[in-house]
Parts: C-alpha cells; structure tokens; sequence
C-alpha cells in the first residue's frame, strides 16, 4: 500500500462522505460545510491525477466563491432549517431505488474498464500546457465563456437589485 | 392550353376576390362568382362534347425533394411532386355535379345575414377544393384539396346552423380528420416506393409491375385508401358524423355536403382502389359487398324509425351509398358506370331534398315528421317537389335514380344473384322510409299555427334565439303568408333540380358517355 | 497504483448522491448544493480521463475549468432568482412556494 | 503555428457580438432621461447586419478555422439562416409588443440577453466541438433563465424561473456527465474524430461506456429541446413567463436544443466507420420512442388545458416529438425535413405567440379571452387560424408540407420503429385537431364576451404580415423554404 493509495481512499472518503452529510444535516450552513469538505477532497483528488492546476482553481472557485455565496444567501435569506425529517422520508424512498439500479447499471459499465495506454502525468508545465490549449484549441469557446459572464453579470444584477415599484 | 384547368379550380376566386373588399350585397357576389364556374365548367362541356378532346391536362414544377446530408446511408435519389391537374369524362362529370350543385346552394343562401361575406367566402373556398380534388392528377395534390374542404366544411357547419351545429362540426373534422390520416399515410407509403404520386404512373408502375410492392405494404396501402374513403363515404360503422351533419346544419351546406362531398368518396375508391389496385380489390371485393348489404339495410332500416325529417334524408343517404358501394364492389363495367352514375344522381336528389328542407324550415321552423301535416293544403309547390325527389329517390323509372340502382343490381345480378335479391330487397325498404315521410308530412290537418301572432317564440324556440346562431330569416313582417308564396331563389333552384333528375331518367346516356373510359 | 475505475466509481458515487439530493430534496439550497456535487464527480471524471483515459490529453482539465465557470454562474443566477422569490415570499422551501 | 485563419467567416456572430456591446455602452453613456425604446430597433438593425454578412458567406464552401473548432458548412449555413430570421422576427416582436409592469426600466437588458441567446446559438450551429456546443448552449441558457425571471414582481415569475433554472442546471449536470465519459473513450472533444478514435478502441466494455454517455448526454438536451423525459417543467415555465419570453422559449430555443442535437449526430454519425450504424439504430429506437412519448404527451395534456400559453406550450412538447422523431429517423430525407420544419415552426409559434400578447396584453391568457374574437377583431382571429391550422398540419399552409417531409424522412427509415412513429404521429395530428379546433370554435362560433377592439401596433402587424406572408410563401412554393444551398 503506497502514498497514492492511502491518499486516494482518505480523499474519496472525505468527498463520499461530505456528500452524504449535504443531505443529512438539517441546517443549512452546515450542509454547506460539508460540501467545502467534498469540494476540498476533490481537489486533493485532482492533485493525485497530476492536475494542480485544476485543484487550484477548484479550491478558489469552489470553496471561495461559491461557497461564500452560498453563505450570503443563507444569510440574506435567514435560512434556519433544513427540510424536515418527515418530509425526508416521504419523498425519497420512491427516487432511492432507480438512483441505485442507475448506480449498479453504470458501476457494471466502468468496473473493468482497463485504458490500453500508460497513464501520463503531467509535470511542472501543467499550467502552461492548459494556457496554450486555451488559447489556441478552446479559443472560441474561451471567448464565449466571457460573453457567458457578461450575459450573467447583467442577469445578476438585474435580478438581485432592490427597488419598489 | 396551359393554365385552363387552373383557371377552371380558381374560377370561384375570380369575383370571389371582391368579397373581401365590398361590404354589402354579399349575396349578389357569393352567386355571381358561383356562376362563373359554371361558365368556365360549360366550356370544358362542350370541349369535351363538341371537339372530342377526351383528355386535359396541365402541369407545372412544384415540390422537389433533395435527399442529401446522410449521403453515406443511402443512395440519394431526386423526387419530385409536380403541381399537374388533368380532366377527363369521370372527372367532368363530378365537376359539373359540382358547379351546379354549389351555384345552386349559393342561390338559396340568399338568405345568409350574419357574416354573409365569410359566408360565401368560404363556400367559394369549398368549390375550390371540391373543383381541385377532382382534377387533380396527383395524390398529393388531391389531398391538400381533399384537406380543404374538411377545414372549410368545418367552419361552414359550425357557424351556419341550429342547435348542436358545433358539435356536428367537431364531429365531421375529427371523423374526416382520422380518414385523411390513413389517406396521408397510404400516399406517403406509395410516394417512398415508387418515387411518383402522379396516377397514371402508378397505375403505369403497379400494373406493368416495374415497382414490386411486398404484400404488407400493398395491403396496408389499400386498406387505409378504403378506411379513408370509407369514413367520407360513410360506411356503416363511421356514419354518425354525417347524420349529424345533416340534421343540424344550414340546408344549403347540406346540399354541397351530401351531394358532393360525399361523392368524394366514390371518386377516390374508383380512381385508387380499383383504378391502383384491381387485383387487391377483387380479393376483397366479398368484404366490400358485405359492407354495402350492410349500409343499405342499415340505412333503410334506420330511416324508417326516424321523426325529423333530415334524419330520414340522411339514413336514406347511407342506404344509397350502400348501392354505390354495391357496384364499385362489384367491379365491373356495369357495376362501376352504375356507382357513378348513381353518385352523379344522388347528388342531384339529396340537393333536391334538402332544398325541401330549406322551404320546410324557414316556413315551419321544424322538419319533425311528427308536427308537420297537411303540406298539401299549404304549399302545394313543395308537396310537388317533395315527391319528384322522393320517387327519383326511390329509383322509380323515369327519373335518374332509377337508372343508377338499376344498372348497380343489373351488375349484381349478372355474378352474385343472391346480393342482387338482397338489394332489391333493400329498394323495397326505401319505397317504405320515403312513403311514410312524404305522406305523413303531405296529408292531414295543417299544422295549428299559434305562433302565427306574436307568439311564434315558443313554438320555434330552437331557431328563433338570436344568440344560437340561427342565420336564416324567418320573415313574418310580409303581409302575403310566406307558407304559400316562394321566393325565386327558392323556386328557381328546385326547378332545375327537377329538370336535371328527370331529364337524366328519361336521356341517361349523355350522362354515360363520361364513363366510357371507365 | 489506483486504478481509472476506482476515481470513476467515486466520481459515480458522489454524482448519485447529488442526483439523489437534487430529486428529492425540497430545500433550494441543498437542491444547488447537491447539483454543484453532480458538477463535481462530472469534474473527477474528466480528469481522472486526462491520466487514465484511452487517450490520454490535458484538453479533460481545460473542460474542467469551464465547467467550473458555467457552474458558478448558474449558482449565482439561481441565488438571485432565490433573492427575489424570497423578497415576495419570505420563504425557499419549494413545498412553500408553490 | 499558422494562425493566418479565415476569420471573415465569423462576422455574422461578431456583429450581434458588437451590437451587444454597443447597446451595453450606450446604456451606460447615455443621461437616464432618455428613452431606451429605440434600443429594440438597434437590435433589430444589428440582426440584419448579420443577416446581410451570412448572405455574402452563402457562395463559400465548407470552411474551418481554429483547428476545426469553428466550421461553416451547408449544416451552419441551413440553421443559420433560420435562427437570423426567427431571431429578427422575435426582436420584431419585443419591440413591438407591450412590457410588462415595470419592464421599461430593462430596455438593454433584455435586448442584451436576446442578442446573447441569438449569438449562443449561432455558434452551436457552427460548432464542432462538444465544449463549444455546450457553451453555446449555456449561453441560451443563462439567458433564458434571466429572460424568465426578470419580471421579478410577480411570485408566478419568480417560482417559474426557479423551476426553469434549477431543471436546466440539473440537465446540465446530466448532459456533462454523459459528455465525460465520451470524452473519456475518444479522449477528444472534437467531432469529426470522435467516432475515429472511438472505432480503434472499440470493444464491449467501452462500448458499453458509450452508449451510456449518449444516453445521458440525450436525457440532458431533451431538457432544452422539451421533449419526454425532461418536459414537465415547461407548462409552469411558459405560464409564468412574460408572452415574448415565452414565445422566445418555444420558438427559439427549444430549436437551439434540437440543432444542438442534430449537429451532434451529423457530425458524429455521417462519416462510414465502423459498427456506427449498429450504434446508431440502438439509440434511434430509444429516441423515436421518446419521440413518440412526447408526441402522445403533449397533445393528450394540450387537450385539457384552458389557458392558451399553458396549451402551445404543451402542443411545443409535442412538436418537438415530431422534430426529434424526424432527426431520429436519420434518413436521407432528414435534413430538408428538419431545416424545413424548424423554419415553419419558429415562423408559426412566433406568430402564434405575436397574437397571444396582443390580445392577453399582460394579463392571464385564459382561453375566455379568444371567444368571439371574429367578432371583435376579424384581422387577429384569421391570423391566429391560419398559424393555428399550420400547426395543426393541415394544407394548403406551411405546416402541412412540414408535416409531409417529415413523415417522408420518418417513413423513409424503413424499419418497423420508423412505420409506428410514423403512424403515432398522424394520429396525433388528429388529436391536435381537437384543441386547435376547440379555440377557434370559440372564436368564430362563440360570441365576445365584451366588445373590445384590439387595437394596432405598427411592429405586431409587420411581424404577423411577415410571418403570414413567408408561411404561405413556402407553403405554396416549398422550394423557396429548402434553399438548394442547405
């Protein structure tokens, strides 16, 4: 059992888990909380896959930003309590059994899925390997990413402004 | 020549067109542009008479088809679907049938107020898709008209009516609806296997056998062309919508509905089903001659037990084209030229009957056989006409019916003489309908009037309510009782609705000689 | 050395926990928060893909990152739309609003 | 690295590019005092500039540039050409129609988000990478889901928009789940080598993979295409939302979703290699199956609806099983089907949609509102009838030769499959007769139930004599409608 191993299952467990405890806790802030743990894990996982980079901005986005956002919003919209533990029973068992039977469906597909190749790693010039793709392979859809967000800057505002009518 | 047969489908536009632009006089426009396809319709006559031109036909590029994209899966090939009319004896015949039967209904519209101009734009849009849907050269083209009467059918009868108009609306879209659906499908089917929805090519190609159809296709290409044309016909067991359409809807639109629409019928199943596939429709023929037993004793039966009068009209419909089922079943010459000819007449009966009808309705504001009485005292004139349509209903000699329903058991009689015996049977039960109608109505007291001062609301209740659409005039304001006395645009259509059913019966040839290609 | 199949399986995992989450859950929030888990596994996968994958290229990490900024966009669209629905309604629980 | 591309082939998305900008400076610069009105005519002038550089494109032939990123080929040129125009005639209608309370203040907003949403789909026509399709689809999206939501007054709008986001984020997730693991097996996201690379490491196992990775890439675009599975959402979504978005919805981008969709299996599907066709008929089945789900679905739901907007929103659940079972049947016949009716159908719905916010004007579009409008508004009732009687599919109309290549393309597929879709979507025509009928009954049988004219604006009635117009146009000479340059 080497280092990658015993990383791999600590990072899994920590995502699967945190994942799990979204659903689980009934306050919001704490769902929330377990959501960073999920979001930190998985950047560890992407450091495992040779994606720094990627792990980079993953704490950045997620756990910065978004996460923060979310905070806001609880705040702004006092959030107290999640959804109730009678309502949780009501509604979930009859959406439990086609998520497992998917689970099994799709597990059978990927169990023994065994790539030809040898695995890569991608070294130091991890970032820069991005930076050149960015900016010649995915250019266009780079650029529509920034029309994308001035699409939503504008829809943000619009809709969280505060005003009487 | 190019262009004439075009001119002939839009000739109701030509002064059509000015309904949309003067407000008044409406009626005077509505029949003026029925008339001039009776012009343009009389000059195809007389070509067709005088110079022997037997056949006429146009044709212009329209649709064309370019299978490309997934050029890997299939060899692309280049379809086409032109716009080609064509006219010969069978189809002039139905076009005639049609001028006349439209120029007439329009006359007795004359009446129409609410909405006259919609009105007669639409009956002028029917003509055309009844002119189109009997020219046409193509499938195709055949049932973007057929399609159009039923959307002009629609509005006619939901708007221009009694009580229980929508209904028989909604009735007739959904029926024909379903039966255009199975037509869409067949002409679809047969446009992929062939590559040509022109008629005499695929009569070329299925006859010569250049196209092999596999069975299942050419099967369920037949049956939808009988379950289309079954429904408009109508076949017994989709007949309702056409017994309601009779009973609830404005005469004048029954005249066009039952003498010409109906036909329809007739035409497509002769120029599809036998004229496509004559071997299919002999292997069938027993089922078909099953069905049209069925719909004359049916329809005879069911005519007897009716008390209004348009419901006996509408089951006797049914009867009668059960005999034109009979000899489009029976498949030979005779049988065939004795449906078409027995179309052609029914047409001009049914458009006789109901224009009874008319005179009945807007004199007694009811056709139930159980309060009217003693028409005879009070309108003689209509008792006459009552019984020119009656007898030639019927099929006695001398009038036009008689020569269709005899030539039709003529046919049965030469193969299956037990069918035969059975249909003459079924001409015995329609002496019965039509006797018990026509006396009950003709004899005994005159109806008690109350309603003639003042209090005609209760009596007629169902038409006198403004607001349930009633479109024709009960005019009570004229000092000359209106029971005895008859407009022209009354007496004018039924006189030449008796000429044309008594000339047929005692010259039928001229008539005949349209089918001699059949 | 683990193996592609195992990130994928946790990748499968914790994108039907989201699924899940995303059903049944009546809580806006926790619905988003569980839709930003299903945009994660989708990450895990693409990038598990750059290594293991049948043909291994970076482009799965460059894919990453857009997919990261389309899914804070739609976070912060859909909390602005919560802010509104909460200005006239005081409430996000979807059992309420509706 | 040759960097020399041909660029001039991207100017009609750059001039909706810049007309965006230019209306978002001018916003800023202008004083506040002055009327944003005119905004709408910019948009308008900036779609047809666009319109007018596609045109000078038309003669080129199939050109690519940025690595085979951005192409423009017959398939670009066809859907092009149909989103410029159902786009004009939309900006036609929100300029002429009338806002919403309180909407006045969002002149550039709203004439951004829609020249956003017009720009998203012009590139997934052009696209040939799944990335880009996917931002391109996000960018309808995002916009919609804003366009949904800005009347933000109203609690109806707000849960509609909320719904509509948090489906169309989940479908987004699905569709990127599927698209993993497609990126994962062909270790590309380009198109035209996808099936290449995907063939040389073809085996059960990976086959497998892949037929899940469609499957849930299908299951997340029928969100945007309103299809079965992933329809549910779209009565309550076009109910809350205003008319023009509304009609922006199902005239627009559900045909996105759909272009989205046949770009895709053109793409993927059209080159000979191996064991495609096996791979093909798998999801050809489940999709014209689907097709056939939506079709029964939204025609049977359509039939008991009383409030019109809720009711085309069913029939566009309908329509979009017609277009997906015409794409399904993946025939040579498909694509002039498809290009012909996508054309029809936005035509039709945005002149469907015109109507409906004339005569709703903001208020509920409950079905009272249409009884006896002959009467009222003659001009308005027949409009309405002949777009209704073209989405019915009845001659002589645009719709109706639609419907007939459509069937061709679907009859053409030849497998049993292809014959029952074919047959289940004549018979659902027939049901649609029953509610299309049923409204206009009520409008010419039925009498108001309070005389009021409607009265005219000058755009609505250019838009609606523009759409009448080009229905009958190619609906009587359908050549005009399949440009032999598609």
């Amino acid at each position: 059992m080497n280092g990658e191993v015993i990383f791999f299952v600590l990072f899994s467990l920590g995502a699967i888990i945190g994942a799990v405890f979204v659903l689980v806790f009934r306050k919001a802030v704490y769902a929330l909380l377990s959501a960073v743990l999920t979001f930190v894990s998985m950047s560890g996982l992407y450091i495992l896959l040779t994606a720094e980079f990627v792990a980079g901005v993953q704490l950045l986005i997620y756990s910065g930003a978004i996460t923060i956002l979310m905070l806001f919003a609880i705040m702004l919209t006092k959030q107290k309590t999640g959804t109730t533990r009678k309502r949780m029973i009501r509604f979930q068992w009859p959406v439990i059994i086609p998520i497992v039977l998917l689970m099994i469906i799709i597990f059978y597909g990927i169990h023994k899925v065994t790539p030809p190749r040898k695995p890569v790693s991608y070294g130091k010039n991890n970032t820069e390997q991005i930076g050149e793709l960015i900016f010649t392979q995915y250019m266009i859809p780079f650029e529509m990413i920034s029309v994308l967000l001035l699409a939503a800057l504008i829809g943000a505002i619009i809709l969280a402004k505060k005003e009487n009518t | 020549m190019a262009g004439n047969l075009s001119l002939l489908v839009f000739s109701p536009l030509v002064f059509g067109i000015l309904l949309l632009v003067v407000r008044k006089k409406g009626n005077w426009i509505g029949i003026l542009a029925t008339f001039f396809p009776v012009i343009v319709g009389s000059f195809f006559f007389h070509q067709y008479f005088k110079k022997g031109i037997q056949s006429i036909s146009e044709k212009w590029p329209w649709i064309s088809f370019h299978p490309k994209g997934f050029d890997s899966l299939k060899d692309p090939s280049f379809l086409t679907i032109d716009y080609e009319l064509q006219l010969d004896g069978i189809s002039l015949a139905f076009i005639l049938l049609t001028v006349l039967l439209t120029f007439l209904a329009a006359i007795l519209s004359w009446n129409i107020e609410k909405h006259r101009n919609l009105y007669f734009l639409l009956l002028l849009l029917l003509e055309i898709g009844m002119l189109g849907l009997f020219v046409a050269a193509n499938l195709f083209l055949f049932f973007i008209f057929f399609e159009m009467t039923v959307v002009c059918l629609f509005f006619l009868s939901g708007k221009y009516g009694e009580k229980g108009k929508e209904k028989a609306a909604f009735h007739l879209l959904l029926y024909n609806g379903a039966g255009s659906a199975f037509l869409l499908f067949a002409i679809v089917l047969l446009f992929l296997q062939t590559g040509t929805v022109h008629i005499e090519q695929l009569q070329h190609l299925l006859h010569t056998g250049s196209v092999q159809l596999n069975e299942l296709t050419k099967w369920s290409i037949v049956l939808s062309i009988l379950i289309a044309f079954g429904i408009k016909m109508p076949v017994f067991p989709f007949h309702q919508w056409m017994v309601l359409m009779h009973s609830h809807v404005h005469p004048a639109i029954v005249i066009l509905h039952s003498g010409v629409l109906l036909k329809i019928a007739t035409y497509g199943l002769f120029r599809f089903g036998i004229g496509l596939f004559p071997n299919e429709w002999e292997k069938i023929s027993g089922l078909l001659l099953f069905f049209a037993l069925v719909n004359i004793f049916y329809g005879s039966l069911f005519a007897l037990r009716q008390m209004d009068l348009r419901r006996v009209w509408a089951y006797g419909s049914v009867a009668h084209m059960g005999f034109v089922l009979l000899g489009l079943a029976l498949g030979s010459e005779t049988g065939i030229r004795g449906a078409l000819f027995q179309s052609i007449s029914h047409g001009l009966i049914s458009g006789l009957l109901f224009l009874i009808v008319a005179l009945i309705l807007t004199r007694f504001k009811t056709t139930d056989i159980g309060k009217l009485s003693g028409l005879r005292q009070g309108s003689p004139f209509a008792v006459f006409l009552l019984f020119v349509g009656g007898m030639a209903s019927l099929g006695l000699p001398a009038t036009s019916g008689f020569i269709g329903e005899f030539l039709v058991i003529l046919a049965a009689f030469e193969h299956h003489p037990m069918v035969g015996t059975l249909a003459s049977v079924g001409i015995v039960l329609a002496t019965g309908y039509i006797l018990r109608a026509i006396l009950s109505i003709s004899y005994g007291p005159l109806p008690s009037m109350e309603g003639e001062k003042g209090t005609t609301k209760d009596f007629y209740s169902d038409f006198s309510d403004e607001n349930k659409g009633n479109n024709w005039k009960w005019n009570m304001e004229k000092k000359r009782d209106p029971r005895v006395t008859y407009e022209v645009y009354e007496w004018l259509p039924a006189i030449v609705f008796v000429l044309f059913l008594i000339g047929l019966g005692i010259y039928p040839q001229w008539l005949i000689e349209f089918f001699v290609g059949a | 050395m683990v193996s592609l199949s195992a990130y994928l399986t946790v990748a499968l995992i914790v994108f039907c926990i989201g699924l899940f989450g995303a059903l049944s859950h009546k809580n806006t929030l926790i619905v988003f928060l569980s839709i930003e888990l299903m945009l994660n596994a989708v990450n895990l996968n693409f990038i598990a893909f750059t290594k293991y994958g049948f043909f291994p290229n970076i482009s799965g990490q460059v894919i990453a990152l857009f997919v990261m900024t389309v899914a804070a966009l739609e976070v912060a669209i859909g909390l602005a739309i919560l802010l509104t629905l909460y200005r006239n309604k005081k409430t996000i629980d979807l059992d309420e609003i509706y | 690295m040759d960097f020399s591309y041909e660029w001039h082939v991207m100017t009609p998305e750059f001039s909706i590019l810049m007309t965006i900008i230019l209306i978002g400076i001018l916003d800023v610069l202008l004083p506040k005092k002055i009327d944003r009105k005119w905004f709408g005519w910019l948009a308008v002038g900036g779609t047809f500039l666009s319109f007018g550089l596609f045109l000078t494109l038309l003669p080129l032939d199939r050109t690519s540039i940025l690595f085979d990123t951005f192409i423009f080929d017959s398939f670009a040129k066809g859907f092009k050409f149909i989103l410029l125009f159902g786009g004009t005639l939309l900006l036609l209608l929100a300029v002429g129609s009338k806002k919403e309370q309180g909407m006045e203040k969002y002149e550039m907003e709203f004439y951004v988000l829609l020249l956003t949403a017009l720009f998203g789909g012009m590139m997934i026509t052009s696209s040939n990478d799944l990335i880009t399709l996917f931002i391109g689809l996000e960018l309808v999206s995002v916009s919609s889901y804003v366009l949904v939501g800005m009347n933000k007054w109203s609690k109806k709008t707000n849960r509609a928009a909320l719904t509509f986001l948090m489906n169309g984020s989940l479908a987004t997730a699905i569709t990127l789940f599927g698209m993993s693991y497609l990126y994962g097996i062909a270790g590309t996201t380009q198109l035209q080598t996808f099936l290449q690379h995907f063939s040389e490491v073809s085996n059960p196992a990976t086959r497998y993979l892949y037929i899940i990775g469609f499957c849930f890439l299908f299951i997340g675009l029928s969100f945007k295409w309103t299809t079965m599975p992933f329809s549910l959402w779209a009565p309550d979504v076009y109910e809350g939302a205003q008319t023009i978005v509304t009609a922006f919805l199902s005239a627009f981008s559900k045909i996105i979703g759909l272009i989205m969709f046949f770009r895709l299996i053109f793409t993927v599907f059209s080159e000979t290699v191996l064991d495609q066709h096996v791979m093909f008929s798998i999801f050809q089945n489940s999709l014209l199956i689907l097709a056939l789900l939506s079709m029964t679905f939204g025609n049977m739901m359509a039939i008991g609806q009383r409030n019109v907007k809720r009711l085309l929103a069913y029939s566009s659940i309908a329509h979009g099983g017609y277009m997906l079972a015409g794409i399904a049947s993946f025939s040579a016949h498909s694509m002039e089907a498809v290009t012909y009716y996508f054309l029809v159908y936005s035509l039709i719905t945005i002149g469907a949609f015109t109507i409906v916010s004339y005569i709703t004007d903001g208020n509920e579009a409950d079905e009272q509102t249409f009884t006896g409008l002959f009467k009222t508004t003659p001009l308005l009732a027949i409009s309405l009838t002949i777009f209704f009687i073209s989405l019915a599919g009845l001659p002589p109309t645009a719709g109706f030769i639609g419907k007939w290549k459509l069937l061709i393309s679907i009859i053409d597929g030849g497998s049993p499959i292809h014959y029952v879709t074919a047959i289940g979507m004549i018979g659902m025509t027939i049901v649609s007769y029953a509610y299309y009928f049923r409204i206009m009954a009520s409008m010419y049988f039925q009498y108001p139930n309070k005389e009021e004219k409607f009265s005219v604006r000058l755009p609505l009635v250019i838009l609606l004599f523009l759409c009448i117009a080009v229905t009958f146009l190619i609906g009587l000479l359908p050549n005009f409608g399949t440009p032999t340059w598609i």
